[in-house]
């Protein structure tokens, strides 16, 4: 057992620290996107290695070796100094990595540079209405019409659709072929005549989402990344790296101080609500559930360093358990304050910028997506602990069915 | 022996659920959490006779009691209804027969729905940061939170002492604000007071107790409809929603989440209907069992919510269904009028089990 | 809302007082079986229909008209003086009712009297070791030899086998009929040769249950209820009455009240555990959960009463929720003492006779047995909220399965 | 960094794995369980060094530290294995080594199997109805409960000073009462004290709270192991068990209660892992971190226990397989030097959050 990184990456703690000392004023506050602040402070980002860190230099990145341990030292440092880390979202975060592995050198060449530059902002095509758990079934269907995908269908939760500039997308090629062989991963120009942007209102009331419809949409056919009817193998590679980035016990930890305070300075009939043992002992359950998923991060990062254990339920869990925790967590906030907690808005009693009922909406909705609490554990039975499948309910031929009997 | 619903109060639970059917559809309530008016709908359920179910009938009212109110509020609150039902028709009534004094005109005038009161309770069950009502020679100064409704006529604000206050809503010095909460079925304002003349209708603690009593279990009611509501839903959105060739209520986990949101629901009624009994019928046992229908309803309220919006997926927490203002309902009905943890601790004290 | 019996309901109360001031000291400590006592106070109370109350009299019972406010009246007042209300067990409250409905002339008139006199004690043979939640995959034979059926086979959870002078008993006698339609219910005595009763030690460390064991045991042919082949249906007309008793919310007030008084009169560090808020807010959950279920019961009764309502979800979740509330309860009573709620068996400190340990376990067995809680919610899913069944994995022949999909 | 095992630590746990494994299988238990001894138990760990574990090496010991007895913990849970570790291999062990005076004595025998101390801390804790500890002139009087072991040759015991003396088992006046509880893989003692002389070896309240702390982890180990063992039968005999014409572990309902007991149990490991190493490497967390593991495996394990049993269907309420054993392995470990609620408190105040 060993906690700390060594002296190699205290150096390299000191060099992110001086950066921060040193550049830090200049980080754009929020992330206005293609705002002149806001692509230069991602260029010095990537000069200086603390974003795109491990995309070759060729396609825009730094193209240093991958090191888990650097990673997290960046973040940390950007997080603890509170300094804009540079952008995230789908096009860096899911795209950019699958066409490093699955695109053509052209496809490289095209996209990464501007990708990463925050140039050219991506979104996401996967769900759909009748496609939600069930993401193989998706009926968006692309047919070749001469050098050209024609796209008709309709996706939904596309974040950012309305300000991105292109889109990732699964379309269903193969009509004949079995569910997951039919599927292709496309790209294409969200300006390309035929695509309709409704935003997509959700419990909290804000449009964090989209509906997004396509009418004969026309791809040029080399747009596709994978062979044609193998999108289901791309898409599934980003899917587990998108599962595993939810619930970071590192956020709950600071949402769990943030709770701390307010029940040191909330009152009910002049007691401060910490004095309140009922609500204290919840408080210190939560901790307790806290300080397990942090120390089961940190045994997940080390798996991965030293490849020593076998982490794959630890991961598993994750995002069950740290959603399910950041939503008893924000429940707590809300049930301390009485009638206070249900504040919104422009409520001038509004608690810490109504963040309790927001973020206790937002974690059940992160309950649901990203695959359902109940997806995750059919997951964690089947991958984790070995448990059969769910039987088919028809075989697909009776032959078949009578082989598998014999 | 009759554990349930006499004809006419089957008949009322009809109606009602008809003229809600008919009238309050979803985007009703849209329009209402948009910034509309619920006048119209106040005054339809008031020419029912909803507005006067409590009223004596030698004061204009029907005279019908806490059972026949809890009937209706499950169905306002399954129908999650914009209405000042808990204020109006409820809690001031209760207080206004109970006090001192002659309130007959107010009486009749909340009995046809042409005036309405709120309540700020806040300063005798909890009060919290930026609330205190102070009273000097019949004078009120200082801030009620989370007085319900914002368009009443008057107020009813209870002080530390449990004594009740009725003010004009356009008094002298007596300001209200908007207050948003995530609840936009209903509409609360903070009352500040900078010197307003009130006339205290009560000094006697039972009155004000008899008052939450009924309120905490018509909240109750609120939510045993609003909830029955969700797993209705939830039910019917599994039946036909689809996934990997099936409908999802095939699934068992999906089943069971339904199963669970019955079984604790269901013996909810049996709860709101016997405390709604107890208030005047069973006095020894009416307060305990209002403070533990509250809570519990509270508690069975959230699961069922969450587990509702489950069931849902993704469609559960978009705006597309709607389903969340069932959701913040339950949310907010927990809320109101003391939250579970301390209703409970009451519910102890009643019982002498504090020291 | 009318919660009062009526006058005519409390003349028969106060007869049933008058009973039990006269004649309660005769009343028995305990059950033990077929002793002059238990049998003289049997006879007693049936005399008086307070035991075996609707049962004809030409089969040995009182042979008034069902009234279920007589029946509640007399349990609340036996309850209430502390008097033994005569014999239970699964021959009278099971096996008995089957008879009456479905049992032959001569059946009735040959073990119904013996039966509610307590001279004739009978056990139930269904599940089997590989027969649980699947209780109609039964495999104990019976197979025709002459008059004879001759039973093979185990059974598992026979209380009071041990004792039992008869059995009633599922058996397969149709080994190619599909599964329900195969079974029959037999009735035999427990001295035939060929039966082996092993006590069955259970995680209470009492035996209370015994395991059966059938070789070659010869039951004469008549000694079947219903038709050959019908035993299934003959059975599941008791299980559900079974299902039923599980649960009972007044007995659950009453252990409610022993925690209370346990909160009282236990200490740590000299404050009595009532004063700790933690405890007290669990202790009041409990106690909203127990309001509701006793309401609940009231309102199934009145419904029963007078039909004026459904209360099919109402039953069907009483055993769910009733003993998932029992072992939450029960719970409650261990961890507030600490250490002292680990005492079991002769410890001198054990409290209330050791009963939160022995009920916490039971209430476990009472979770899983009788229709397990995951049966359960399949049962209120299907039969209460009309959910469809789980899909068949396999369809009979693809024929079938080719039409569904039409 | 590496947040897991050395080398070391894989071996010594694959060796008392495998010893435990071939000398303490269920029938080992239940001849324990049924009034036999666990000194071949105890003799053979001890044989391998478990006894010494926390021992320094000057003193006769092989000086490891607190994660190491946790792994050495976790297998004894996950074997329900009847053995003296907790008193007298970790907490005497840290209490004789932290306080005043030279037992190197006793901590020799300690390393060698040869003695045994037993625990009596529930004074210091939380003192139940019956139970009283007074010291007057270094001799003790009054009653301590649920000593362990019930066959130690000295017990070391805390007042509620929180000071630590240390008696012989054969000391005049003092009378060993067995008490029988569920779980029967360990066996615990009344100690009633009349006069009976004692050394004390600590007035600093620091020596007990490190005892305490590290006895807590101890446990939250030996529920660790006894929860993993429940879900790996409940994973198995889900796999083989066959209802429906399929194994139950294809149903979605098994298959969830088995992923929920994973889901809750595996982060509990890394809990483990780090409050052991945050003992003798995190002085400021340690206490704190101690606490809440010892209060979240006891919830986990409660839960896991109950699931796991259900999961065996009728199966896991007999004997027949023993998992009862861990049932109650897991419940006495909840219950033990401190129940869940009020080591919450001690959290909380630790972190002065208390007022």
């Amino acid at each position: 057992m060993d906690l700390e990184f060594g002296p190699e990456y205290e150096d390299f703690r000191q060099e992110v620290k001086d950066f921060l000392r040193q550049h830090g004023a200049k980080s754009p506050i929020g992330t206005a996107l293609r705002s002149n602040e806001t692509i230069s402070w991602q260029k010095l980002l990537i000069e200086n290695g603390y974003t795109a860190r491990t995309i070759p230099q060729e396609y825009g990145g730094y193209g240093a070796q991958p090191d888990l341990i650097q990673s997290r030292i960046i973040a940390e440092e950007f997080a603890h100094a509170r300094i804009n880390p540079g952008l995230g979202g789908q096009g860096i975060s899911m795209l950019v990595p699958t066409l490093l592995e699955l695109g053509t050198q052209a496809q490289k060449a095209q996209f990464i540079r501007p990708t990463i530059q925050g140039e050219m902002v991506w979104c996401q095509g996967y769900s759909e209405p009748g496609a939600g758990s069930d993401l193989a079934s998706l009926t968006t269907s692309a047919v070749l019409d001469g050098d050209n995908w024609v796209v008709n269908g309709q996706k939904i939760w596309t974040s950012t659709a309305q300000l991105a500039d292109w889109i990732f997308c699964l379309v269903r090629t193969e009509p004949d072929a079995p569910k997951h062989r039919g599927i292709s991963f496309l790209l294409f120009d969200m300006k390309t005549p035929g695509i309709e942007i409704r935003p997509l209102v959700d419990m909290t009331l804000a449009a964090n989402f989209n509906e997004t419809f396509f009418t004969d949409v026309r791809v040029p056919k080399h747009q596709i990344v994978g062979a044609r009817g193998e999108g289901w193998q791309v898409a599934n590679a980003i899917l587990a790296h998108e599962r595993d980035s939810l619930g970071n016990p590192n956020i709950t930890l600071a949402r769990l101080n943030a709770l701390i305070d307010l029940m040191k300075t909330e009152t009910v009939n002049g007691e401060p609500l910490i004095d309140n043992a009922i609500y204290r002992d919840r408080l210190m359950k939560i901790q307790g559930r806290v300080m397990a998923m942090r120390f089961n991060e940190l045994r997940v990062l080390s798996s991965q360093l030293n490849k020593d254990q076998d982490p794959s339920i630890a991961r598993m869990i994750v995002k069950l358990q740290g959603t399910e925790l950041r939503h008893d967590l924000e429940g707590l906030g809300i049930d301390i304050m009485g009638e206070v907690g249900l504040c919104y808005e422009d409520n001038p009693h509004t608690r810490t910028g109504g963040s309790w009922q927001t973020q206790y909406m937002f974690f059940l909705g992160l309950i649901i997506g990203g695959g359902t609490s109940q997806i995750q554990k059919n997951i964690i039975a089947e991958r984790g602990l070995d448990m059969p499948r769910e039987p088919k309910v028809i075989k697909p031929s009776p032959m078949t069915a009578q082989k598998g009997g014999q | 022996m009759k554990f349930g619903f006499s004809e006419e109060q089957v008949l009322l639970q009809d109606n009602v659920n008809r003229y809600l059917h008919d009238n309050v559809p979803l985007d009703r309530v849209r329009a209402f959490a948009d910034g509309g008016t619920d006048t119209d709908i106040w005054q339809g359920l008031a020419d029912m006779g909803i507005a006067a179910l409590l009223i004596p009938e030698d004061q204009g009212g029907i005279g019908l009691d806490a059972l026949d109110a809890a009937i209706v509020a499950e169905s306002l609150g399954y129908h999650v209804t914009p209405a000042p039902f808990l204020g109006s028709a409820v809690m001031a009534p209760t207080a206004l027969c109970l006090s001192d004094g002659d309130h007959s005109e107010l009486l009749e005038a909340l009995a046809t729905g042409s005036k309405r009161v709120g309540i700020a309770f806040g300063e005798a069950i909890g009060r919290r940061n930026g609330a205190s009502v102070t009273v000097t020679d019949s004078t009120l100064t200082g801030t009620s939170l989370f007085a319900f409704d914002a368009d009443a006529d008057f107020y009813m604000v209870a002080d530390v002492n449990k004594h009740l206050f009725l003010l004009d809503a356009n008094a002298k010095g007596l300001q209200r604000r908007h207050l948003t909460t995530v609840d936009k079925t209903r509409r609360t304002v903070e009352l500040c007071y900078d010197g307003v003349p009130a006339a205290c209708i009560s000094e006697d603690p039972r009155v004000f107790e008899a008052t939450l009593d009924i309120g905490r279990v018509i909240l109750a009611a609120d939510t045993l409809g609003a909830a029955q509501n969700m797993l209705d839903q939830a039910v019917a959105y599994a039946k036909q929603r689809e996934q990997f060739g099936r409908p999802i209520a095939s699934f068992q986990a999906v089943k069971h989440m339904c199963a669970e949101m019955a079984a604790s629901l269901e013996p909810c009624r049996s709860m709101v209907w016997y405390a709604a009994h107890a208030l005047a019928n069973l006095p020894p046992e009416a307060r305990l069992t209002a403070c533990h229908t509250k809570a519990h309803l509270a508690e069975v309220g959230k699961f069922v919510a969450k587990t509702s919006t489950e069931v849902h997926g993704g469609m559960g927490f978009t705006d597309l269904l709607g389903l969340h203002y069932w959701f913040k309902r339950c949310g907010s009905n927990r809320q109101w009028l003391g939250a579970p943890e301390l209703v409970r601790e009451e519910a102890a004290a009643l019982q002498g089990l504090t020291s």
